[in-house]
């Protein structure tokens, strides 16, 4: 390495290093250089993405604490909240896919417990090229069961999440978790060092090697030599973190700590500059202090290593014994590596000797901005322009006497719509006795112990969507999440943001990434869900170019009467079936075009906010009034499949019938937004359309449950028991 | 009346099985400590819950069954104590040799957690004395190592002894491989049982499925009995 | 004087095998067809320090394969003893 | 000719051994302190059929191990092949 380019190994540019030594009014050492590397990486400062995430509505009376800690919290009444966030974990997972996706499950508990909240779900959202490649049959299985493995162990139920299945995904799988938690409002703890003096206490696991440069290391493209790239993975210990987890929470209802941070990404350096960052003070710390599990390691690997399971805390002067004392008790470490000081830098030392002395705001609050220039893709122009009526129309003159039942199975044993319940099976998603609406339905739901109140809780998006327009594909995706968590009889409350996307760099990929976070603000603001946290995961291309735009959403909603959650299941024969909102020919970026015609292409649904609203309105009234037994979100796969869905889950059947101007592939397959499909005992109609006419949503009496099959129309019928034994074998096919 | 649920670190159902003996059932439940040694003789029933004690490292419950407390179990069990064993619990018995047999991953190599519908087997244990024999159960199971096996002439005598209390419905309802589609066994005194789905997920309405509290109601029958007499 | 102790454990031969039967006919999918049987067990290596002699160091290792490391119901072990520099 | 193949991986060294580390502290409880180290790692083993040099088996169970049985990335494996009678 020649003396000028220094700045490259640690991921930096020429410039970035002028600013450095400009701020520091010398030159860094090699040890601050490593920190100022991580530290202004993407993954910790947001260069590339705070300019574009300063759009985001973040307020709303229920918000206790937005965007800046490590999760975002509500306000759920009775002095209770609820803390929550998503994050990635893309690039470990390519490469280790169980330890990937382990320590990401990992990762994302801590950032919870770490604000005084006991986790009590988690949700996963995944990305995988297609099934018939080996390699993606590899990585989807280790996937599953490394967050199995750490969710189950750990005792966290995982009861939603989203499995999608494309090309683009090839080589660069995503995995994004989220995790709940419950507190009372009077734990709340935040990751400030404050109070001159206050030890600084590293407690947990031992340090070790591993994981120095992930932070750069998520900051970068994969390549192929990523698989080589040995220390930028981490292997997760469940079983440790479990003691962790109720060792700081019992550590924090002392009321002992001025602050907790967990240490992530980047480890002690950044978990240390950024508690001091946010209580303005500075920190003076000696890595010799730290407890270690390997032999001569550097202070530059110290404080970057990103061994898992381990916390940073700063409790009051004087409280040092009853940490440890709490630590030793669940059989952790807990030691003092330094104090909070009032001189604004970070101070390191190796056993007093100097190693590294940089000012805080230099470090964090100084990181560079920096506001990218976006360029609307070429590609866009011939995808939208694509006619999905003209090539029907076409297609028509070549396929006579369509066969729909055909169809509806192909849809069905098709990788994104087959049955998910040989993933979601996989993990325990009862653990703490909470679960009243298991994975398998619109959205999760969740009691309360001691409380008549309950959580509905979903992940969403169709980066296919995205693509097509990431704007509006976002707008689509928080406004089918809510409609997700009102289907289930939940208010939609909050949003954590999951945003993955290529390489910045590029003007096509940054005018996405712009679009779907305008997509997502004006979404929010509409439907009143604010985004109170969120994560953004660049770079996520492999050899074969960007992924699709994947603005994931995370969505909290609150059942104030839990007696009131529902599922998307059909009862009892003889009730009838309604349809809230209304189907139009809007087949442009199906799963049908897809499925049965190979073809990503068309303008995706419109999403029109009066209607979207008034739907969601007039299905959570009804399910408040005790109207309806029923509600299933009409999405991918249009009204046959969210039909099928319905049926499956009791082996009902269906007799639908609609009259409609629509071609037979718009009626079933469309994929139209704002739609709900409700079931109710006939005894309730009358009450329900006098709410349904004051409400603009629209809707239709569509057919009744009745029989073994699901007959809509002339078009369809199929037998539910035989069709609902080839969807749930469908996925675990393609594996073997 | 008296419970105690034995805490092992990372047993993660302790609360679980202390949220439906102390708040559905209304039993005074204590959770003890892996480390402390106790005397158990004043608890009317010592409950292993489920869970990954020690991470289920090595082998479900092999750390575990060394925990100091587990002495206390052992003598507890010998003097005819009740013992109940859920899912880890069951394993760590089995580790114990309180209970014969052991335990291998299951066939799909993968953890399940499902619905499954057990068969009461034997009626003649403190825990299934309600319950008749042959009749059916809906209980979750969540486990990767609940693949029961024994040698052929222990299976006999299990048989033999009428030690096998639950089965799975049927090869489809198995969710692991276990051999005769075992789902839990009780020592030949019948005071200990340990069983891999999950009654406490399986005693709330509103969770889907009361079979599971039927075992409980069972148990509280009996040591109600027993204090009357 | 220091010690490096190899144990292998696997289930008993009379006992099937779940992993290693997964693990076989994920070999067999991506092509190796020539495999007649296949078992996956544990390896596990520890140094055991300051013991004077070898005799005393298995002594140990049998203790602690017996009452830990395997399942005797189900299990059978191995190991062997090396002298350390 | 047929031949028997012993393979063992473990995670490499600066790489956290979660297991080890459990199993190390459950022995230690147990009264075996002088263990300095201890790791637990994956021991297959398996049966080539119907191959005539060890070369070619070599050659197929470097591949084995590389595609499925181990991942480079944060594991190290080592192999014996013994020539079945
Ligand atoms: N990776 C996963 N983990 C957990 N649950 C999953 C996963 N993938 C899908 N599911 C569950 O399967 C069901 C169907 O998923 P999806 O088709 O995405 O639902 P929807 O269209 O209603 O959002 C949902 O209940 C979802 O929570
Ligand atoms: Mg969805």
């Amino acid at each position: 390495m020649t003396e000028e380019k220094v700045w490259e190994s640690e991921g930096l540019t020429a410039e970035e290093y002028e600013m450095i030594t400009a701020g520091l009014g010398r030159q860094p050492n090699r040890t601050e250089l490593g920190m100022f590397g991580v530290m202004w990486s993407e993954h910790c400062s947001y260069k590339n993405s705070l300019a574009v995430l300063r759009s985001l509505p973040t307020e709303g009376e229920r918000v206790l604490q937005g965007p800046g800690e490590n999760a975002g919290i509500i306000d759920i009444g009775d002095g209770q909240a609820v803390s929550f966030k998503i994050e990635s974990h893309n690039h470990p997972s390519a490469i280790e896919p169980y330890q990937g996706a382990a320590t990401g499950v990992g990762g994302i508990i801590r950032d919870i417990f770490t604000m005084g909240a006991r986790p009590i779900a988690l949700l996963d959202s995944l990305r995988f090229g297609e099934l018939d490649d080996e390699h993606v049959r590899y990585l989807f299985e280790e996937v599953v069961a490394g967050i199995a493995g750490y969710g189950n162990s750990i005792g966290v139920p995982t009861v939603a999440g989203e499995t999608f299945f494309s090309p683009k995904y090839q080589g660069n799988p995503l995995v994004n978790a989220m995790c709940v938690g419950l507190m009372d409002q009077q734990d709340i703890s935040t990751a400030t060092a404050r109070g001159i003096g206050n030890p600084v206490m590293v407690v947990g696991a031992a340090t070790g090697r591993d994981g120095i440069q992930g932070a750069s290391f998520a900051s970068d493209e994969l390549t192929e030599e990523s698989e080589e790239d040995r220390p930028a993975v981490q292997v997760g210990d469940p079983f440790r973190e479990k003691l962790l987890m109720e060792a700081s929470l019992e550590l924090i209802k002392t009321g002992a700590l001025v602050g907790i941070q967990d240490m992530g990404a980047a480890g002690l350096i950044s978990s240390s500059s950024e508690m001091a960052s946010r209580g303005e003070a500075g920190i003076e710390m000696d890595t010799a202090l730290v407890p270690k599990r390997e032999e001569g390691m550097t202070p530059y690997e110290v404080l970057l290593s990103e061994s898992q399971e381990r916390m940073l805390v700063v409790p009051r002067q004087g409280k040092e014994e009853l940490v440890k004392e709490i630590f030793k008790k669940w059989g952790l470490n807990a030691a003092v590596i330094g104090k909070v000081t009032d001189d604004g830098k970070i101070r390191v030392y190796n056993q007093g000797e100097p190693a590294a002395e940089v000012p805080v705001r230099l470090l964090v609050d100084d990181a560079p901005v920096y506001q990218r220039e976006g360029c609307r893709p070429a590609y866009l122009n011939e995808l939208q322009e694509f006619s999905t009526g003209d090539f029907l129309a076409k297609q028509k003159k070549n396929r006579r006497g369509t066969d729909y039942n055909q169809e509806l199975v192909k849809l069905l044993t098709s990788e994104n719509l087959a049955a998910k319940n040989s993933i979601y099976e996989q993990y325990d998603h009862m653990v703490q006795l909470n679960t009243v609406i298991l994975p398998g339905s619109d959205a999760a739901v969740l009691r309360i112990k001691g409380k008549n109140k309950g959580l509905a809780l979903t992940v969403d998006c169709n980066g296919r969507y995205c693509y097509l327009d990431p704007e509006r594909g976002a707008e689509i995706a928080v406004a089918e999440a809510a409609r997700n968590l009102v289907c289930s009889g939940a208010e939609p409350l909050a949003v954590t943001d999951g945003l993955n996307f290529g390489n910045p760099l590029n003007p096509e990929v940054f005018w996405q990434f712009e679009r779907a976070a305008a997509g997502i603000a004006r979404a929010c603001q509409e439907l009143a869900t604010p985004v109170t946290g969120g994560n953004v995961s660049f770079y996520n291309e492999s050899p074969a170019g960007a992924i699709y735009p994947t603005p994931i959403i995370g969505m909290v909603g609150l059942l104030e009467d839990l007696s009131q959650a529902t599922d998307q299941y059909f009862k009892e024969e003889g009730d009838l079936i309604v349809l809230l909102g209304e189907t139009g020919a809007e087949l442009g970026g199906s799963e049908y075009l897809k499925v049965i015609h190979d073809r990503v292409g068309g303008k995706i649904p419109e999403l029109d906010y009066i209607r979207e609203k008034s739907v969601q309105n007039l299905c959570l009234k009804a399910i408040k009034q005790g109207l309806i037994k029923s509600a299933h979100d009409c999405a991918e796969g249009g009204l046959a499949v969210a039909l099928f869905e319905s049926c499956s889950g009791n082996s009902r059947g269906a007799r639908v019938t609609v009259e409609t101007e629509l071609l037979p592939e718009e009626l079933l397959f469309s994929e139209s937004q704002s739609r709900i499909i409700i079931s109710l005992d006939e005894e309730n109609m009358a009450e329900f359309s006098e709410l349904a006419d004051k409400s603009q949503a629209g809707y239709q009496i569509i057919g009744r449950v009745q029989g073994r099959t699901l007959k809509i129309n002339n078009l369809i019928e199929v037998e539910i028991e035989e069709l609902k034994a080839k969807w749930q074998a469908a996925l675990p096919a393609m594996i073997n | 009346m008296k419970f105690a649920v034995i805490s092992f670190p990372g047993s993660n159902c302790d609360q679980d099985v202390c949220h439906v003996t102390g708040e559905v059932l209304q039993v005074a439940t204590e959770i003890l400590r892996h480390d402390v040694r106790q005397d158990l003789t004043d608890y009317d029933t010592v409950i292993l819950p489920g869970g990954f004690s020690y991470g289920d490292y090595l082998r479900s419950g092999a750390i575990a069954r060394f925990s100091p407390i587990m002495e206390d179990v052992i003598n507890y069990a010998e003097a005819g104590g009740l013992v109940l064993g859920i899912c880890n619990g069951f394993q760590i018995l089995l580790e114990a040799g309180l209970l014969p047999g052991a335990m291998k991953v299951n066939d799909s190599v993968k953890f399940v957690c499902r619905q499954v519908a057990i068969t009461v087997e034997s009626s003649e244990t403190a825990f299934t004395g309600g319950l008749t024999r042959g009749e059916t159960l809906q209980m979750p199971v969540a486990h990767q190592e609940g693949n029961y096996y024994i040698d052929p002439a222990g299976l006999e005598q299990l048989k033999a002894d009428d030690q096998i209390v639950f089965r799975y419905l049927n090869q489809e309802e198995n969710p692991n491989g276990s051999l005769a589609d075992i789902a839990g066994v009780c020592n030949q005194e019948k005071n200990v049982l340990g069983l891999m789905p999950h009654p406490e997920r399986a005693s709330e309405k509103i969770l889907g499925s009361e079979d599971g509290k039927k075992i409980f109601a069972s148990l509280l029958d009996y040591l109600s009995s027993r204090e009357e007499s | 004087m220091d010690w490096l102790v190899k144990v292998t454990i696997q289930l008993k031969e009379s006992i099937l095998d779940p992993q290693g039967q997964a693990v076989k006919s994920g070999l067999e999918a991506l092509g190796y067809k020539n495999i007649a049987d296949l078992q996956v067990g544990k390896y596990i290596e520890l140094t055991v320090s300051d013991e004077d002699k070898e005799q005393e160091v298995s002594t140990q290792v049998e203790e602690m394969c017996q009452r830990l490391l395997a399942n005797p119901v189900i299990e059978d072990y191995n190991y062997e003893i090396e002298e350390l520099a």
